[in-house]
């Protein structure tokens, strides 16, 4: 439990003070529920729609894992034939960059409209969005070992595979988590974006209907729920980089 | 009566007015007035702004980030009711122009033929009750219609793919199915319940406008008004200055839609813009009726007919 | 046999003014079988581009190079080859890293570890087998890269400047085992290095390369037999005599 | 004109291909224009509107300007004050963390409400998007400093403030325009959102209404004004970055 | 006067066991003013830690420094001090590394500027002066770290295997550098080396270190009188017989 430690307390302290002072200017300066509710409301909306949450967010959570799930293996496809081939890796690189401009919220609807409502499109958007974190990390992992280690390497006449298996992989892991935490922190919000704009259910449904149905403190429920399922993919990945990386966490620890 | 002010001896009052959509044939007296003159006559100074469909005008306006609004008699009714503090000033469409449609092919005719199939919505909680209203009347199986929420797609679109059936404005989106050779069955709401011939869309402001500038208020609506009665009665021309005001829109259906929709503005009422208490009562009771509203509201607050003005003018 | 280079000549372009430098002279070099050779000469010179050819991870731009009567300029895998930096990998400890070659070679794992480990018992680096790189001294990530080349299992080796980044103490130390192990295995090998006691004590032959373009200037032959003891013989009158020659040739 | 170098010549031949087969599989298959326009009505769309998307143009580029600078000026004290004061940073970076994962579509409609439609809250959300990127990568920059060039300063008698100057700013210089780069990718997508929610005028309005308008061939063309203003964002940061690290720039030229 | 420490110790805590190690034990040492020492040691003993605690980046656990009569411990910006790398910032020319040390004290730019392009020129670094560090050669960057340290303008110098990286030959001709410089300026210099013929060569007395905890061992006084000859000296029998001792005291 890496992330309890002694040295997060005063930022704990920090957040409940700032909810205290939230829920005192709330209820002294009577704003009204529907402009900014109270923490002590939102908790109560959490905890009587806990059950509906519930089921919105598997269907969240089912989305956004299938999504981050294909877009790990595409960013490996990719990553991996651009690394191998430099040629490819001209042609498509740019379009890389030009795709990561494009507004997903534009075309996020063409998605649904061409994909139908179910959960191919959400998983879609999420795709999109995490392919491209992960893949650029990638790419610069794979390609930036020390030109020496390859050259070493080549020298005991090892296979372009082994090259990569030996040096450019372990080299691009590390890179290759911080791609991944990012993708995870902006994962979740891929789907919310297309359960926002076509879907039966998830937390993006239970968003927009409570928006509309003026109850702003589910409204707010919905962001809590949003946000930790968006921390919560953030710490699997960071834990799971911890174990995947001995070397790294044996320097860190050595070093401190 | 207004007696028209000279807008060179004071500087116009800014106003701001927010749209619940895409600038669209319901909106035309609006964007008449304005470049009529109305508004500059009445010494405002009009600034247009336009939400998404998720917008929250009803919320702006509450709050005053908007002096007025453009909204609809569920969404006052929903926002009544949690207390945000609006009220409608005027009917925009006499009578309901909303329905549910299916493409033809689907040959989806009544209530009934709404089992097993997919309803693709705009996520409103008024949506389900309507719904289920509309099918029990005729011993359907609610359940068995499945509900998607299409947010922002192209409903007509959508139609040919993954739906069977939504709700649309005819007076908009039924125009530009006919332009397109869409056919479409339309099952009319205010058929479905007299309850359901509510008032859609409305014009809208927030209690403390109309308590603390009743004056302007209604200098807005007498522009406002005099907008739709020039609308009502030249379509031709207004839908082509609605054409100068939304040039990003297409200006086929725009004609197509306002010639539809000019003689239904007023329809049967004695002035444009008139609201019946009754309307308000039989839906809000509707939806109380059904669990949909947490308490029911009282509808001489929901709406009022001062700030039109006299009928003679 | 051996290994023999045969008229080897490099040119890199630079990159500024499209200018081509010539780094090798045509060139020729013998290294009989079982023989130790050192090669010396001023910085940039291109003594690691000479390493880099008969490694096979650059190609000649003329010549030849044999290794036991077979051309293998271009190819590679066919010698052991310590580069000057030690290049362990971080990611793997010490034990994994000294197996790599076994690896790429697919050599039987469980003979390759034993073998490996008793290795490593030798050169005094059992407790740090399951270290990595980051957590060893300078001196002991040397001696693992060496044993790395060591297990590669090439009867050439190419040593680029192999103890360069060590104290005084930590490279004496080396030298010995370098000695000892050579004269256990009798490999071929061509050492590169800067140092002239280094150079003496370990090799059959010193060569003393020009600055660019090289050439070879003079070889010296090292008279001392095998075994050697390396204390004494550097502080002998044959050894500083030589060491003198070398400088003088070197500065001048 | 980095940019316009030989090496991308595939690639433009492949997208003009791309556009080519677009174009033959509409037209042949007769997909209507409604749900996918080709590429000549798009660039027809374009031509025909081309006033009107400039002035709307104008209005996204003011606000993402402004709100890219101020995202800057915030990270820059941000990021100077946490690497400056360790306490502080441990206060502050989980938040920075957590906010990320914050749905930025559904605190939009907040922003708008507290804050009105006019520029400001765009301007905010462009600001909120931008801010990460760019503090994480100055922070990361400003800390990691090789200790030694550190301490070879403090041996120097030298201030705080001239370690920072002399040390951690130029080392930080890099990563910093890595941050701008992917901030400057974003920046106009953030503006889009806020636009979409509640504006008079922007791509994002013009945008909604062309698609409320069934008029796919503009929405086509709005997007891509907006890849385009995004591109050209991400080219001028390119070009600075060049300008401003003139000892990358040498490294880059001297090993190719 | 000149640089002494007195009863300086120091401990490090080793992060796996909160165990503390002893670098230092007690220990003094006198460096007279415009005097020239060399510390010499095994490696990992606490040389640079000695460095370090000087230039006041780390501060003793017990013990003095004093620089001309005044407590220094723990004080920075006494002394000009040369670190094992070389240091130079990758963002500045070397021209404005050079002028690093003048920044930092506020002197007067356009007079820094013209004394510093009058050393380069001394130093041969003249052409090279508006190159970014990895344009030069290694020999260049720590010439140009020598000359940063020497323009920082402070009469006492610490110098941590300046020369480490080095081959040689370029070796050779630093070392002449700083002798002549030294022959100038008669700086106070404290030189940590692992090459004993570079501890001859250079110092009135060399330090010889033990393993750690480290103490003295032995001090050298080195009889040559100044300016020397470098070619000469090193191969005369009072420093093959001086090195011989050396030798066996870091041995044993
Ligand atoms: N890839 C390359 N491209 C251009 N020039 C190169 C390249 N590799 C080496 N050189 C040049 O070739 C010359 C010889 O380099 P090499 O590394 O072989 O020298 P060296 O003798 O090993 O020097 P050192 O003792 O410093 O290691 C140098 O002047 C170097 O600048
Ligand atoms: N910050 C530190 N924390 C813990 N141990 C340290 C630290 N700095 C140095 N040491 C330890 O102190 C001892 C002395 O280190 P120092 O760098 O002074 O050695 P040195 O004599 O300079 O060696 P070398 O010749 O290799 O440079 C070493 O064993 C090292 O592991
Ligand atoms: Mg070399
Ligand atoms: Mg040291």
């Amino acid at each position: 439990m890496g992330w309890l430690k002694w040295k997060w307390i005063p930022s704990l302290v920090f957040f409940l003070f700032l909810l205290g002072a939230w829920q005192i200017v709330i209820t002294s300066f009577h704003v009204p529920l529907w402009l900014l509710p109270t923490p002590t409301r939102i908790a109560q909306a959490l905890w009587e729609t806990r059950q509906l949450i519930w089921s919105h967010t598997l269907t969240t959570v089912a989305e956004t894992t299938v999504g981050f799930a294909l877009a790990v293996v595409f960013s490996l496809i990719s990553a991996g034939v651009m690394v191998l081939s430099p040629w490819i890796k001209r042609l498509i690189y740019p379009f890389l960059i030009i795709s990561q401009t494009v507004p997903l919220i534009a075309v996020a609807p063409l998605l649904i409209l061409w994909l139908g409502y179910g959960l191919l499109p959400k998983i879609m958007i999420v795709m999109i969005i995490c392919y491209f974190p992960i893949t650029i990390s990638l790419i610069e992992g794979l390609e930036l070992p020390d030109p020496d280690y390859l050259n070493l390497l080549r020298s005991m006449g090892a296979s372009r595979w082994q090259i990569f298996h030996i040096v450019r992989w372990p080299h691009a892991l590390p890179l290759l988590f911080a791609g991944l935490k990012i993708a995870a922190t902006y994962s979740v919000m891929g789907a919310v974006i297309g359960e926002w704009l076509g879907a039966s259910s998830g937390l993006g449904v239970y968003l927009t209907r409570s928006s509309h149905s003026f109850l702003t403190d589910r409204v707010f429920a919905a962001i809590f729920a949003i946000t930790a399922l968006s921390f919560l993919y953030y710490a699997l990945i960071s834990i799971l980089a911890r174990l995947a990386l001995p070397w790294i966490q044996s320097k860190n620890h050595d070093s401190h | 009566s207004t007696s028209p002010t000279p807008a060179t001896t004071k500087p116009p009052t800014v106003v701001n007015l927010m749209l619940d959509w895409t600038p669209n044939t319901n909106h035309t007296g609006l964007f008449v007035a304005q470049e009529k003159g109305y508004f500059a006559r009445e010494g405002l100074e009009v600034k247009f702004i336009q939400p998404s469909s998720s917008g929250n005008v009803e919320q702006l306006v509450a709050v005053g980030k908007a002096d007025f609004g453009v909204s609809h008699q569920e969404q006052v009714t929903t926002a009544r009711a949690n207390d945000v503090p609006i009220l409608s000033l005027a009917a925009i469409i006499q009578h309901n122009t909303s329905g549910f449609v299916s493409p033809t092919s689907k040959n989806i005719l009544r209530a009934k033929d709404f089992e097993g199939k997919t309803y693709g919505g705009w996520g409103l909680p008024s949506e389900d009750a309507i719904l289920k209203a509309l099918m029990q009347k005729e011993n359907a199986d609610f359940s068995k219609l499945k509900m998607i929420n299409i947010g922002e797609s192209d409903q007509l679109t959508s139609l040919t793919k993954d739906i069977d059936l939504t709700w649309i404005f005819y007076g908009w989106t039924g125009k530009e199915a006919e332009l397109r050779n869409q056919t479409l069955n339309m099952m009319w709401l205010k058929d479905v319940d007299p309850a359901l011939d509510f008032y859609t869309p409305v014009v809208i402001t927030n209690e403390k406008m109309i308590q603390s500038q009743p004056e302007l208020t209604r200098q807005f609506m007498q522009a406002v008004s005099e907008g739709y009665q020039y609308a009502i009665k030249n379509p031709t021309e207004a839908a082509e200055i609605l054409i100068k005001n939304a040039p990003e829109a297409n200006p086929d259906l725009i004609r197509s839609s306002q010639a539809w929709l000019s003689p239904r503005y007023q329809a049967d009422a004695a002035q444009w813009g008139i609201q019946k208490s009754e309307v308000w009562e039989r839906y809000a009771k509707w939806l109380v009726e059904r669990n949909l509203l947490p308490k029911m509201i009282d509808p001489s607050k929901a709406y009022t007919n001062e700030f039109l003005p006299e009928a003679n003018s | 046999m051996g290994l023999s280079l045969r008229g080897l000549s490099k040119s890199y372009s630079s990159p500024q003014k499209n200018l081509s430098m010539e780094v090798l002279q045509p060139l020729d070099l013998e290294v009989e079988t079982g023989s130790f050779v050192s090669l010396i000469g001023p910085s940039g010179c291109g003594k690691s581009t000479i390493c880099n050819l008969v490694a096979g991870i650059e190609s000649p731009d003329t010549g030849k190079i044999f290794l036991d009567g077979r051309a293998i300029q271009g190819t590679l895998g066919n010698v052991g080859y310590m580069p000057q930096k030690d290049l362990l990998l971080p990611w793997r400890t010490l034990l994994e890293n000294v197996l790599l070659g076994c690896e790429i070679m697919h050599k039987d794992r469980l003979e390759a570890r034993v073998e490996a480990k008793e290795w490593l018992n030798q050169f005094g680096l059992s407790p740090f087998s399951e270290h990595y790189p980051h957590q060893l001294s300078g001196g002991m990530r040397q001696r693992g890269a060496l044993l790395r080349t060591i297990l590669f299992g090439k009867k050439t080796l190419l040593l680029d400047e192999p103890f360069g980044a060590l104290d005084a103490l930590t490279r004496r130390e080396m030298q010995r085992w370098l000695l000892s192990i050579w004269n256990r295995t009798r490999h071929t090998v061509l050492l590169i290095t800067h140092d002239i006691d280094e150079a003496i004590l370990l090799s059959d032959r010193v060569v003393v390369l020009s600055r660019r373009p090289t050439r070879i200037i003079q070889e010296f032959k090292i008279p001392f037999p095998h075994p050697r003891d390396p204390d004494e013989l550097l502080l002998s009158n044959v050894a500083i005599g030589l060491k003198r020659q070398l400088l003088d040739l070197l500065i001048h």
